[in-house]
C-alpha cells in the first residue's frame, strides 16, 4: 500500500517538475529527449530545484496578496492580525508586554547553562546561536534531511551527552523563543540545495494540500482557500508568514509551543490523528512552509490568541 | 433424548462461539485498516477510540454493541485509507494556478 | 538586543532585587485582601463586600476601554483612564464571572487613574469599571463579547 | 521559589508609565485537570509599587485577572531612579523586582 502511494507520489513529482516550469518550450524539448534517451539527458540538464521553488513562492504569494489587498506582504509575519485590523489592537497591545518574554529570559538561562562536559548550546550553533533562527529549517546534505531548530537542540544535547528534551513545549521551546528573539528582524531565506532537497520540499507541499481526518480538511483548505473568513468564532490565519512568529504563546495554552505542537494540535481540530513531534511529514511541512515564507522576517516568539 | 440433548449442547455451543467471534474478528479487521492508514499518516483520530470501546464492550459481554462500534471503526478506518489514495493522487487540485 | 546586554541587565535584577528585599522585606505590609468581596458570586454582593454603601453614580469621565468581542475570554486587555480628582482606587468587575470581582487597584500618592491590566471572561458579560473618588464610586459600564473556539490563530 | 515579576519602567514628560508581568498560572479552582479533578486554588493576591519609601500603587487580585497577570499603570517620577515591584500569592509565597526608570 505504502509503495504504492509513495509511487503515486513520484509519478506526480516528476509530472509537476515537468508542468512547473513557465518556459514551455525548453519542457516540451526535454519531454522528447527524455522520451529518446531518458537517463544521459536527465543528468546533462541540471536542474535548478531552487528556481522551481521559487516559481512556486511568486504564486503562492501573489495568491495571498490578491486575496487580501490591503494587507503588506511583510505584514503577513504577524499570522491573522495581517489581515483583521479589530483583532489586530488588542494584539498590539498584548505584544506590547506579552507573556513569553518570561519563558524568553528563561531560555536564556537554559541556553547558557553549560552541560555536565563543560560546552553549551552556543558551541553547537553558528554565530554561537545567536541570530540564526532564519536559517531554519535547513535541509542537510550529508543526512539528507529536514534539519528543525528543535531538532538541532536536541542533536546539540546529545552530541554532548545529555538527554534530548520533550518537545512541543517546556524546556526546549523556551530556549528556541529566545534563539528565535535574538533573531528578530531577520529575513528568512531557506535553501533547496539538491534533488532530495526538493523531495522533501515536495513531500510537504503535498502534505500542506492533502486533505486528511475525519472532517477531511487540508492545511490549504482553511489557510489558503477561505484564509480569512471565519470558522466558528475564529478568522482563519493565512499559511503565509506561519513559522515567521513561532514558537507562539497561544492565549488558549497559556504557554509557548513549537510550531509542531500547532501542526499536532491543528490536526487534532480536523480528527486526525496527529503526528509524532518532530516526523518526517513534520519537519518537511514546516520546511515547505518556511520556504513559502521566505523574504518575511523572524518575529518569533509571538502571541495569538 | 440424549441424542437431543447433545444435539442442543452443540448447537448452544457453537452459537456462542459465533457469538463471541464475530466482534473480535471485526476488532482485529477494524485494528489492521486502522494500522495501514497511519502508516501512510492519514489515521483519524477517531478510530482508535472506536476500537477501544468496541473491545470494552466485548469484554462486557455486550457483543451486539462491540459489533457496531467495530464496524463502525472499520468503516472510518477505510474511509481514511480512501482519503489517503485520493489525496495521493488529487492533492494538487487545488494549488493556486 | 544582544545576549551580553540582556545580561546584564537580568543581573542588575536580580542582584538589585535581591538587595530590596533584604532592605524593604520587614516593612512589607500587605492590605487587607477582601475575601468576601472577591468571593462573592453576585454581582451587587460583591460591591457591597466591598464598598458597603458607598453611592454609586454613572460617569462619562471614566474612560473604560475594552474590546467589544474578545478574542479569547482568557486574556481580554482592559484599560481605565480617569480625570475625576483624588482617586482612591479602581475596581474591575465581569457581572457574568463566577466571581465578578477581579481588582482593586489602590492609586497611591503620585500616581494617575489611568491602568491597565488583563482579566477573564468565562462567557459574554457587562465589564464594570468602579472608580472609588471624594466618597462616591464613578461608574462605566460596557459589553465585551467572549466567543469560544480553537481553529485560529 | 519566589515569584517572578518583569517590570518596564519609561520616563516621558515628568511621567513614568510602569508595565509588570508576573509568572503565575492564577488557578481558579474552578479548573479541572485531564483526569477530572479540581486544580486548586492558587492564585496572585497583591501586588505592590513603591516608589522613593512609598507605596504608590496596589492591587488586590482576584481569580479574574488572567494568566501571567500583566498590569500597567502611570506616576510621576524621574529617570535614573529605582521604583519596585513586590508581589504576593494565595500560599503565601512573595517575589520582589527593582527596576531603574528609563
Amino acid at each position: 500500500m505504502k509503495n504504492t502511494i509513495n509511487l503515486i507520489a513520484l509519478i506526480i513529482s516528476l509530472i509537476i517538475l515537468a508542468a512547473c516550469s513557465d518556459n514551455s518550450a525548453p519542457v516540451s524539448s526535454a519531454k522528447s529527449k527524455f522520451a529518446e534517451k531518458a537517463k544521459p539527458v536527465v543528468a546533462k540538464e541540471q536542474i535548478n530545484y531552487q528556481q522551481k521553488v521559487d516559481q512556486d513562492i511568486r504564486r503562492f504569494r501573489s495568491f495571498f496578496s490578491n486575496k487580501f489587498p490591503n494587507s503588506d506582504l511583510g505584514e503577513f509575519k504577524d499570522g491573522v492580525y495581517a489581515i483583521d485590523p479589530a483583532t489586530r489592537e488588542q494584539w498590539l497591545e498584548i505584544e506590547e508586554f506579552p507573556p513569553y518574554e518570561l519563558a524568553i529570559d528563561e531560555g536564556i538561562e537554559f541556553f547558557e547553562t553549560p552541560f555536565t562536559n563543560g560546552k553549551s548550546y552556543a558551541d553547537c550553533f553558528e554565530n554561537k546561536g545567536e541570530s540564526v533562527r532564519q536559517n531554519y529549517p535547513y535541509f542537510d546534505i550529508k543526512s539528507s534531511q529536514v534539519i528543525t531548530l528543535e531538532l538541532a537542540i536536541n542533536q546539540c544535547r546529545e552530541s554532548n551527552g545529555e538527554k534530548p528534551l520533550e518537545y512541543g513545549q517546556g524546556e526546549l521551546v523556551a530556549i528556541s523563543s529566545y534563539m528565535a528573539n535574538s533573531s528578530r528582524g531577520l529575513v528568512f531565506d531557506i535553501k533547496v540545495p539538491n534533488e532530495m532537497a526538493y523531495k522533501a520540499y515536495m513531500n510537504g507541499k503535498q502534505f500542506f494540500y492533502s486533505k486528511r481526518g475525519q472532517l477531511n480538511f487540508s492545511c490549504a483548505d482553511c489557510h489558503l482557500k477561505i484564509a480569512g473568513s471565519s470558522l466558528r468564532a475564529d478568522r482563519l490565519s493565512p499559511a503565509i508568514g506561519h513559522p515567521t512568529g513561532m514558537p507562539v504563546y497561544r492565549s488558549a495554552w497559556g504557554e509557548l509551543g513549537s510550531i509542531g505542537h500547532r501542526y499536532r494540535e491543528c490536526n487534532k481540530n480536523i480528527r486526525a490523528k496527529p503526528l509524532a513531534y518532530q516526523s518526517e511529514a513534520y519537519r518537511n511541512l514546516e520546511y515547505y512552509q518556511t520556504l513559502m515564507s521566505n523574504g518575511l522576517v523572524v518575529n518569533g516568539p509571538s502571541s495569538r490568541k | 433424548m440424549n441424542k437431543i440433548k447433545i444435539g442442543l449442547l452443540v448447537i448452544g455451543l457453537v452459537g456462542s462461539v459465533v457469538w463471541e467471534a464475530t466482534p473480535y474478528e471485526l476488532i482485529k479487521k477494524a485494528e489492521m485498516i486502522r494500522l495501514k492508514a497511519a502508516e501512510v499518516g492519514f489515521e483519524w483520530s477517531t478510530t482508535s477510540t472506536l476500537i477501544a470501546e468496541a473491545k470494552q464492550a466485548a469484554k462486557d459481554g455486550n457483543y451486539e454493541l462491540a459489533e457496531k462500534l467495530a464496524a463502525e471503526a472499520i468503516k472510518q478506518a477505510e474511509n481514511s485509507l480512501k482519503q489517503a489514495e485520493f489525496a495521493a493522487v488529487n492533492w494538487q487540485d487545488s494549488e493556486p494556478k | 538586543m544582544t545576549v551580553s546586554r540582556r545580561k546584564f541587565f537580568i543581573n542588575l535584577g536580580k542582584s538589585a532585587g535581591y538587595l530590596a528585599l533584604i532592605a524593604s522585606l520587614p516593612q512589607i505590609a500587605w492590605a487587607k485582601w477582601n475575601k468576601k468581596a472577591f468571593a462573592a458570586t453576585n454581582l451587587d454582593v460583591a460591591i457591597k463586600e466591598k464598598f458597603g454603601t458607598l453611592a454609586i453614580v454613572d460617569s462619562n469621565e471614566v474612560k473604560l476601554k475594552a474590546p467589544a468581542i474578545a478574542e479569547n475570554g482568557a486574556v481580554v486587555p482592559i484599560k481605565v483612564k480617569t480625570d475625576l480628582a483624588n482617586v482612591k482606587s479602581i475596581s474591575l468587575l465581569v457581572k457574568d464571572n463566577p466571581y465578578p470581582l477581579v481588582t482593586t487597584l489602590h492609586i497611591g500618592p503620585g500616581s494617575l487613574a489611568d491602568i491597565q491590566i488583563r482579566i477573564r471572561m468565562g462567557k459574554t458579560s457587562e465589564v464594570i469599571a468602579l472608580v472609588e473618588a471624594d466618597g462616591k464610586l464613578h461608574r462605566a459600564k460596557q459589553l465585551v463579547k467572549v466567543t469560544i473556539g480553537g481553529c485560529g490563530g | 521559589m519566589s515569584i517572578k515579576v518583569k517590570v518596564k519602567a519609561k520616563e516621558k514628560d515628568g511621567i513614568v508609565k510602569a508595565k509588570m508581568l508576573i509568572k503565575h498560572p492564577m488557578e481558579s479552582g474552578l479548573r479541572k485537570n485531564k483526569e477530572g479533578i479540581l486544580i486548586p486554588v492558587h492564585h496572585l493576591k497583591e501586588v505592590k509599587a513603591e516608589y522613593q519609601g512609598v507605596v504608590i500603587f496596589q492591587a488586590e487580585i482576584g481569580v479574574g485577572v488572567a494568566k501571567d497577570p500583566f498590569m500597567a499603570f502611570s506616576f510621576k517620577g524621574t529617570k535614573g531612579e529605582l521604583f519596585s515591584v513586590s508581589a504576593l500569592d494565595s500560599k503565601g509565597e512573595t517575589g520582589i523586582t527593582e527596576t531603574v526608570i528609563k
